[in-house]
C-alpha cells in the first residue's frame, strides 16, 4: 500500500484540474446546475478536454486517446465530478462503449467510432434496460430478425441516458431462441438517427433524462455486431464488471459530503450530525479505497468479481446515504434546487438526493451485488 | 392502559378513509406536486374538493370542540393526520389546526371567537414558523411602534400562497415571546416560492409592517404554551409521517408482488420481504407513539418528551421507507410517471420540515434525565 | 388510546412493587445478581408473592391465582423485571407451562400441577428443543414409543432452562411417523426427577444456565398427555403465539436504558452516545406500547399473530441493542460483572451484554417473527 | 495510488498464518478466558509457545528496524495484528509494540537502548492507559518527590499480571505529562484482576511509590508525540478489531453452510447470505481504511484523523458481527462450547478498551474540519 500518487499521475490530475478550474468551465458548469432537471446539448468542457487529449486517458493515441493507464481514467471520472460536472456522458461514452470497442471492436470499428468520442464531439449510449428487463439481461425481448446479410432490429429500450444526442448505441437484442436464456443474445452497435428509431424522454427525479428507443425494424448487418453473434451475454458481463470499480460513486459522496462540511462547521450542527458525518467520512474514504483497489486489480491485469461487487455496493450505499445525511445536516436550504435564488452551491445537496436513488440501481443493483459477494465470497446461496 | 385506538377514533379514521378514498387518492397524492416537465396539472379544483370534504367532516372544529376528556383533540388529528399522510395530501390542514390550538391556549376574546370560528367554517392558516430551526418562536420578529404591524422574514412556509390567514410567532428584540396572525391578503405580505425538492407549495414570506389582526396572548405561562403548542405541532407531523411511511410502504409491497425478475416473483425473496416487515414494525411502533404523545396532551400531560420523540423516529421512518421503497422499484420508480419518487421527495422535505431528527432530539434531550418513572 | 391503568391495575402494581422493594426481597436479588453465571435453588421471592396470590394473578383461584386478568400478568413480568428479579421461572412456569395446562389440561392434571406453582413452591420446564431442531419442531427426534397403555420416552432436549429444579416439564415428542412434519407430535407432562431422565449443564453466557436432558425410555400414560395425541404442534402454536407480547422483553431493555440513564448524565456522555439513548428510549417505549397492544388483545379475546410477531421482534431488537447502547454509553465500568468490587449496580450492564444475545432468538426468533409480518402480515413470500 | 498490500506485508501475512496455524488456532482463541464453570484451562504452555513464535518471527522488532520508507514499520505491525484478532490472540503483543514506539521516539540514550534491546528479545510491556477514556495521557499521575518513583492508578490493565513492564503516561498536578516504565515486579505495584464480561486478562493497577527504570521523554512536541502514539495504538487495535471481525464472519458463514433449518440449508437464505456479505465488505472496507492509517504514520503523515476514524469503524464493525454471528448460531452460540460467544464478548470488551467509537470521533472530529483535500 503507498496511496501517494505516482508523479504521472499527479501530472495528469494537476491538468485536468486546472481546465476544470478555469472561469469558462465554472460558468458553464454552473449553468448546467442552475437549471436542475433540464439537458442541453453536448458540454464545451467535453470538447475541451478532448481538444487536450485528456478526455480518453487510457485509450491509444490512434484513437484520440493518450496511452495512459486506467488510473488516470479514474482520476478523470474523480475531477469531473468533484468539478460537478455531469459526468454520465464520459461514463457512458469512454468508459462503457469506448472499453466495449476496445475489448471487443473490430479496427474498423473502432477508428470509425472512437475519435469523435475522444474529441468530445459525440456521444454513445447504451441500450440494455427494457421494461421487463431491468437487471435481468436473461428477460431480454427485443428482437433482431434475421434479413438477407443483416437483421431487422425491434424492440423497445427504456432508461437510457443521452442517447437523444447520441450517434450510436450499444443494443443488446435476441438473436437466437434459446433454451437457455443468457445464449442467443447479440450486442450491435446501433445508429440512432436514422428513422426507425424514436426516442422519447422518460422525465424522472434526476438531472439526467431517461428515453425510451423504440426500434422499429431498423437494419443492422454483421458490420455492427460487437464481438460474437449470440455471445452477447459475455460481452456485456465483461464490460460491466470492469467498468465496476464504484470509482464514479464514491466521487460523488466525497462531493456532496464536502459540500455539507464546507457549509458547516462541527458547531453548526447537532452534534448527532456531526458525529455521523465524521463517521460518513470514513465510509467514503475507505469507499474510495476499496474502488482503487479495483483500479489497481485492472491495472495488474487481474480482475476479481467481489472485489468489484464490494466496491460497488459500498460505494454506492454510502453515496445514497451520504446525500441523505449531509443535506439533512446542512439545514432546510440544503433542499433548495440550483433554480431557486437562495440554493446552497448551486443546489448540489438537493441534486444529490435526486441523484442518490440511483447509485443503487445503476451499474448493478445492491442486491446483485450481495448476491455476488455471498456466493462467489462466502460460498453462501449455493 | 388500553393502546387501541378508542371507538371514536376508529370511526373517524374510517369516515376519513372514505372521504380519501381509492378514487381520489391517486389524485391527492398529486396535489401540489408541479412537475418540471409537463404542465403543472391545474388541481385547484380538486384542491378546493378536499378542503371542503374535510371542512365538512368537521376536520377543523376536531380540536374546536373535542370529545369529553380530550382536551385538545390531539388524538383525532393524529388518527386525520396519519390518513393524510398515507395519500400525501399537501395542503394548510395541519398548520390550520394547530392556529386554533394556539388561539385556544389565548384567553377568551371576542376577536379569538370570531377567528375560530371562522376556521371551523373553512378559512385556512399558513403557520409562519419554519425556518429550519426546532424553537420558531425564537426567531425574530419586529412589532412596529404602533404595535398594530408586523415585520418579519419566515422561509419554508406550506401553502402561503392560498392561505387566508398567516400565523407568525416569533421573538422581539428585546426578548419578548409575540406571535401575530395576518392576512395574507394584505399588503406588506410578500411571497415568494421556493424552487426546491419536493417541488410543492413552499413559500418564503417577507412581512414589512403588515397589519396585525390578532396578536396571541396565551393565557398562564406563555414559555410554557408554546413549548405545548410545538409539541401539538411535532405530534400531528409525526403521525402525518407515520402515514406517508405506511402509504410508501404498500405501494413498495404490490410492486414487489407485481415484480419479477430472475424468473421470480421479486415478492418471493427473503431480503426485500424482511426489509419491507421491519419498516412494518416500524410504522406501528411509530403510530404508537405518536398516539401517546397526542394521549398525553389531551390528558394534560406534558407531552413535549414523547411528541419529540415520536418526530424524530417517525422522520427518520417515512425518510428510510421512502428511501427504500424507490429503490425496490429500480428505475421504474424514479420516473415521474411513478409515484415512488413522489413518496421518496415528500419523505425527504417533510421529514424535516420542523427540524432534523437529530435537532428535534436534541432539544428534548433534557427531558429524559427529568423524566420520572411510567405508570 | 387511554395509557392510564385501571384502578385495579395500579393497586396490583402498587403491592407487587411494596413487596420487590422490601429489604429481604432486595437482599436476595442483589445476592443472585452478584453471582453471575451461578444458580441457586428457588428463589424466597417467589413464594413471598405467592404466599400473597401475587404470582399468577390471572389464574383462577380454584389453582391458586387471584383471578386477575391477562393485565396483571403483564405487571407481575415488568415488576418482576424491572426489580432485577430473575424471571424466567416465572414466565416458564407460570406464563407458559401455566397457560398450557389451563388452556389444553385435564382438571386432574390443573388440581395437580398448578398450584405449587403458583404458590412459588415449584417450578415446571419446557422441552422442545433439540439439537438439530430450535425454531423448527417439524424436525423433531425425540419419539413417544407405544408400551402398553403408555409410551415410553427417548431422545435428547437441549437448551431448557430450569429443568435441574424444575418437577416436571413439557415435552413434544414424536408419537406418529407421519409424511407431514408436523402432525403426529404429542405434547407430554414428563416428570424429570425418575431415573430415566438425566439432567446435564450446558453451560452458556448467561446466567441462566440450560441443561441438556436425555431421556432414556421414562413411562408416560395417557394421564400425562396435555391436549390431543399427535395433535401438539397445534398445542405448541397455540401457547406460543398467546405467549408471544414481548413484554418481558420490553421489561429488559427499559430496565437496561434506565440503568444507563441513571449512572450518566447527558452531560457525561460523548453527544452521539447522548442522542442515541434518547432514540433508544423512543423504541423502548414503544415496545411497551406493541406489547400491551397483544395484551389488550388477549384481553379482548382477539389474537393477531402479525402483531404479536411485530412485538416480539421489535422488543427483542430493540432490548438487544440497548444492552449493547447502554453499556456502551455507560463505559468501561459497565462491563464489570456482579461479583467485581467496583461493578455498577451489582453488574447490570454487563449481565444485559450477556442476555441481550438471547432476546432475538428465545420465543421465536426475529427472522420466524419477520417471515409472519412478511406473508401474514404484507401478503409476500407467498 | 497502491492500495494492494505490499509483498513483503503478504509475505508477513502468510508467515503469521502459518505461525497462528489451523492447528493453534482452536486453542489460541480460548487463551486467556477462565470460564466460569469448569477449571479454567492451563494455557500458559501454548501462551510461552505463541509468544516465543511471535518473538522468535521478528514481531517485536518490526517498527524497531523497519523497512526502508516505513518510518513506525505499522504496516507490518497492523497485518500482524489483523491476524492475531483474527484467532482471537490475547496477550501484551500490542502494548509492548508500542512500548518501543513511545521510546523510538525519545532520544537516543543508553536506558532506551537496553529496553529496546529487552524488548526485541521477548520482554513484554502492559500499557497502563486504559482507564475508558480516549486521552489516557490525561490521567493523573503522582512522581515522587525525588523523580524515581510513580503512583497512579489505571484500570482495564490488559496482561498486567505477566507483563515484564508497564507503561504508565499521565499528567501530574501540576500540569506536566510524564510517563514511566516501571518493572511489574517492584513493591508498590499492586493489581487485582477484573471480573469482567471478556473473562480475560484486565487488571486494576495502582502504583504506590513505585520505582521507575526510565521516565520517557519524547524528542520534539511531547504533545504532538502523544497524540501519534494514540494514533498509532488505535490503528493497531483497528487491525486487531478488523481482524476479529473477519474470524467471526468466516465462523458465520461456515455455520449457515454446517445448519439446516426447515427442510433447508441456511447457507441458501437470502436474508442470512446478504447480512453475512454486508459484514464481508464492511471488513474489507475496515481494513483498508486502517492500512491507510498505519501508511500515513510510516510516511510521517499526520494519522490521527484516519486512525481515530478507523479505530471508530472497526469497533463498530467487530461489535456487530460479533453481535450477528452469535445470533446466527442460535441457543448453540450461547454455549460456552461455542466460540461464538467468545468472539461476541470479547468483540464488545476490545471495541471499547481505547473509548467507544462515538468517543473516538468526538476526539478526531476537529481533525475533519481541518484536513486538506487529498492527493
Amino acid at each position: 500500500m503507498d496511496l501517494a500518487p505516482t508523479p504521472e499521475q499527479r501530472a495528469y490530475r494537476d491538468e485536468v484540474r486546472a481546465l476544470l478550474d478555469t472561469d469558462e468551465v465554472r460558468a458553464e458548469t454552473a449553468a448546467v446546475r442552475t437549471r436542475p432537471g433540464t439537458e442541453g446539448g453536448l458540454l464545451d468542457i467535453y470538447r475541451r478536454l478532448g481538444e487536450r487529449g485528456l478526455l480518453a486517458p487510457n485509450w491509444p493515441r490512434e484513437y484520440g486517446g493518450s496511452g495512459l493507464g486506467i488510473a488516470e481514467k479514474a482520476i478523470l471520472t474523480e475531477e469531473l465530478i468533484a468539478h460537478g460536472v455531469p459526468d454520465i456522458a464520459h461514463t457512458l461514452s469512454v468508459d462503457i462503449v469506448g472499453l466495449a470497442l476496445l475489448l471487443y471492436g473490430t479496427d474498423r470499428q473502432k477508428s470509425r467510432l472512437l475519435p469523435p468520442i475522444a474529441r468530445g464531439e459525440s456521444v454513445a449510449g447504451v441500450l440494455f434496460s427494457e421494461p421487463e428487463a431491468g437487471s435481468d439481461l436473461g428477460a431480454l425481448r427485443t428482437r433482431a430478425e434475421r434479413d438477407g446479410d443483416g437483421w431487422r432490429l425491434s424492440g423497445r429500450k427504456v432508461y437510457s441516458a443521452k442517447t437523444q444526442l447520441a450517434d450510436f448505441a450499444l443494443c443488446a437484442a435476441r438473436t437466437t431462441e434459446s433454451e437457455v436464456p443468457f445464449h442467443g443474445i447479440t450486442v450491435f452497435l446501433v445508429p440512432l438517427r436514422p428513422p426507425g428509431v424514436a426516442v422519447e424522454p422518460l422525465w424522472n427525479i434526476g438531472d439526467e433524462r431517461f428515453n425510451e428507443v423504440t426500434l422499429s425494424g431498423i437494419r443492422v448487418t454483421e458490420e455492427d455486431v460487437l464481438g460474437t453473434v449470440d455471445d452477447g451475454w459475455g460481452v456485456i458481463g465483461e464490460i460491466l464488471g470492469l467498468e465496476r470499480t464504484g470509482i464514479e460513486f464514491q466521487a460523488k459522496a466525497r462531493r456532496w459530503l464536502d459540500a455539507a462540511l464546507e457549509r458547516t462547521g462541527a458547531e453548526g450542527l447537532a452534534p448527532a450530525e456531526a458525529d455521523r458525518l465524521v463517521a460518513l467520512d470514513a465510509d467514503v474514504r475507505a469507499a474510495r479505497l476499496l474502488a482503487w483497489r479495483c483500479v489497481d486489480d485492472l491495472h495488474a491485469g487481474r480482475s476479481d468479481e467481489v472485489r468489484s461487487a464490494m466496491a460497488k455496493y459500498w460505494a454506492g450505499e454510502t453515496g445514497r446515504e451520504v446525500a441523505l445525511a449531509a443535506s439533512g445536516a446542512a439545514g432546510l436550504d440544503a433542499l433548495l434546487a440550483g433554480d431557486d435564488e437562495e440554493s446552497l452551491g448551486h443546489g448540489v445537496l438537493e441534486a444529490a438526493c435526486r441523484e442518490a436513488p440511483g447509485l443503487t440501481l445503476a451499474s448493478g443493483t445492491s442486491e446483485v451485488m450481495l448476491t455476488v459477494i455471498a456466493s462467489a465470497g462466502l460460498g453462501l446461496l449455493a | 392502559m388500553d393502546v387501541t385506538l378508542a371507538a371514536e377514533h376508529q370511526e373517524l379514521r374510517e369516515q376519513v378513509t372514505e372521504i380519501l378514498g381509492d378514487e381520489l387518492a391517486p389524485l391527492i397524492r398529486r396535489m401540489a406536486d408541479r412537475p418540471r416537465h409537463g404542465a403543472a396539472p391545474d388541481d385547484a379544483e380538486i384542491r378546493a374538493l378536499v378542503w371542503q370534504a374535510l371542512t365538512g367532516m368537521g376536520a377543523l372544529g376536531l380540536n374546536q370542540s373535542p370529545a369529553p376528556g380530550d382536551r385538545r383533540g390531539l388524538r383525532g388529528l393524529a388518527v386525520l393526520a396519519e390518513r393524510l399522510g398515507e395519500v400525501l395530501y399537501q395542503g394548510p390542514l395541519l398548520d390550520t389546526v394547530l392556529a386554533s390550538e394556539a388561539l385556544l391556549r389565548c384567553a377568551p376574546d371576542p376577536g379569538r371567537e370570531r377567528l375560530l370560528k371562522e376556521i371551523a367554517e373553512g378559512a385556512s392558516v399558513a403557520a409562519a414558523v419554519r425556518d429550519g430551526g426546532v424553537r420558531p418562536y425564537d426567531a425574530p420578529l419586529a412589532a412596529g411602534a404602533t404595535g398594530d404591524t408586523v415585520g418579519a422574514e419566515r422561509r419554508f412556509v406550506g401553502f402561503a400562497a392560498e392561505a387566508d390567514w398567516l400565523l407568525v410567532p416569533g421573538r422581539t428584540a428585546d426578548g419578548v415571546h409575540r406571535t401575530a396572525l395576518v392576512r395574507r391578503d394584505q399588503p406588506g405580505v410578500h411571497l415568494r416560492r421556493h424552487e426546491e425538492l419536493g417541488r410543492g407549495e413552499l413559500y418564503a414570506v417577507r412581512l414589512a409592517d403588515a397589519p396585525v389582526t390578532f396578536w396571541l396572548t396565551p393565557e398562564g405561562d406563555a414559555e410554557t404554551a408554546w413549548h405545548e403548542l410545538i409539541a401539538s405541532a411535532r405530534t400531528l407531523q409525526a403521525a402525518y409521517l407515520v402515514g406517508l411511511a405506511r402509504g410508501a410502504l404498500r405501494l413498495g409491497a404490490d410492486r414487489l408482488k407485481e415484480r419479477r425478475q430472475f424468473g421470480g416473483a421479486l415478492a418471493k425473496q427473503q431480503a426485500p420481504a424482511f426489509q419491507l416487515a421491519r419498516l412494518a414494525t416500524r410504522v406501528d411502533a411509530a403510530h404508537l407513539l405518536t398516539q401517546q404523545a397526542a394521549w398525553e396532551g389531551d390528558t394534560g400531560r406534558d407531552h413535549r418528551l414523547t411528541a419529540g420523540q415520536a418526530l424524530a423516529m417517525a422522520a427518520t421512518l417515512a425518510q428510510d421507507t421512502g428511501r427504500d421503497v424507490l429503490h425496490l422499484h429500480g428505475a421504474h420508480g424514479m420516473t415521474d410517471a411513478s409515484d415512488a419518487q413522489l413518496f421518496y421527495r415528500r419523505a425527504t422535505v417533510e421529514s424535516r420540515v420542523l427540524g432534523s431528527p437529530a435537532r428535534v432530539r436534541a432539544d428534548v434531550m433534557p427531558l429524559l434525565w427529568e423524566r420520572g418513572p411510567a405508570d
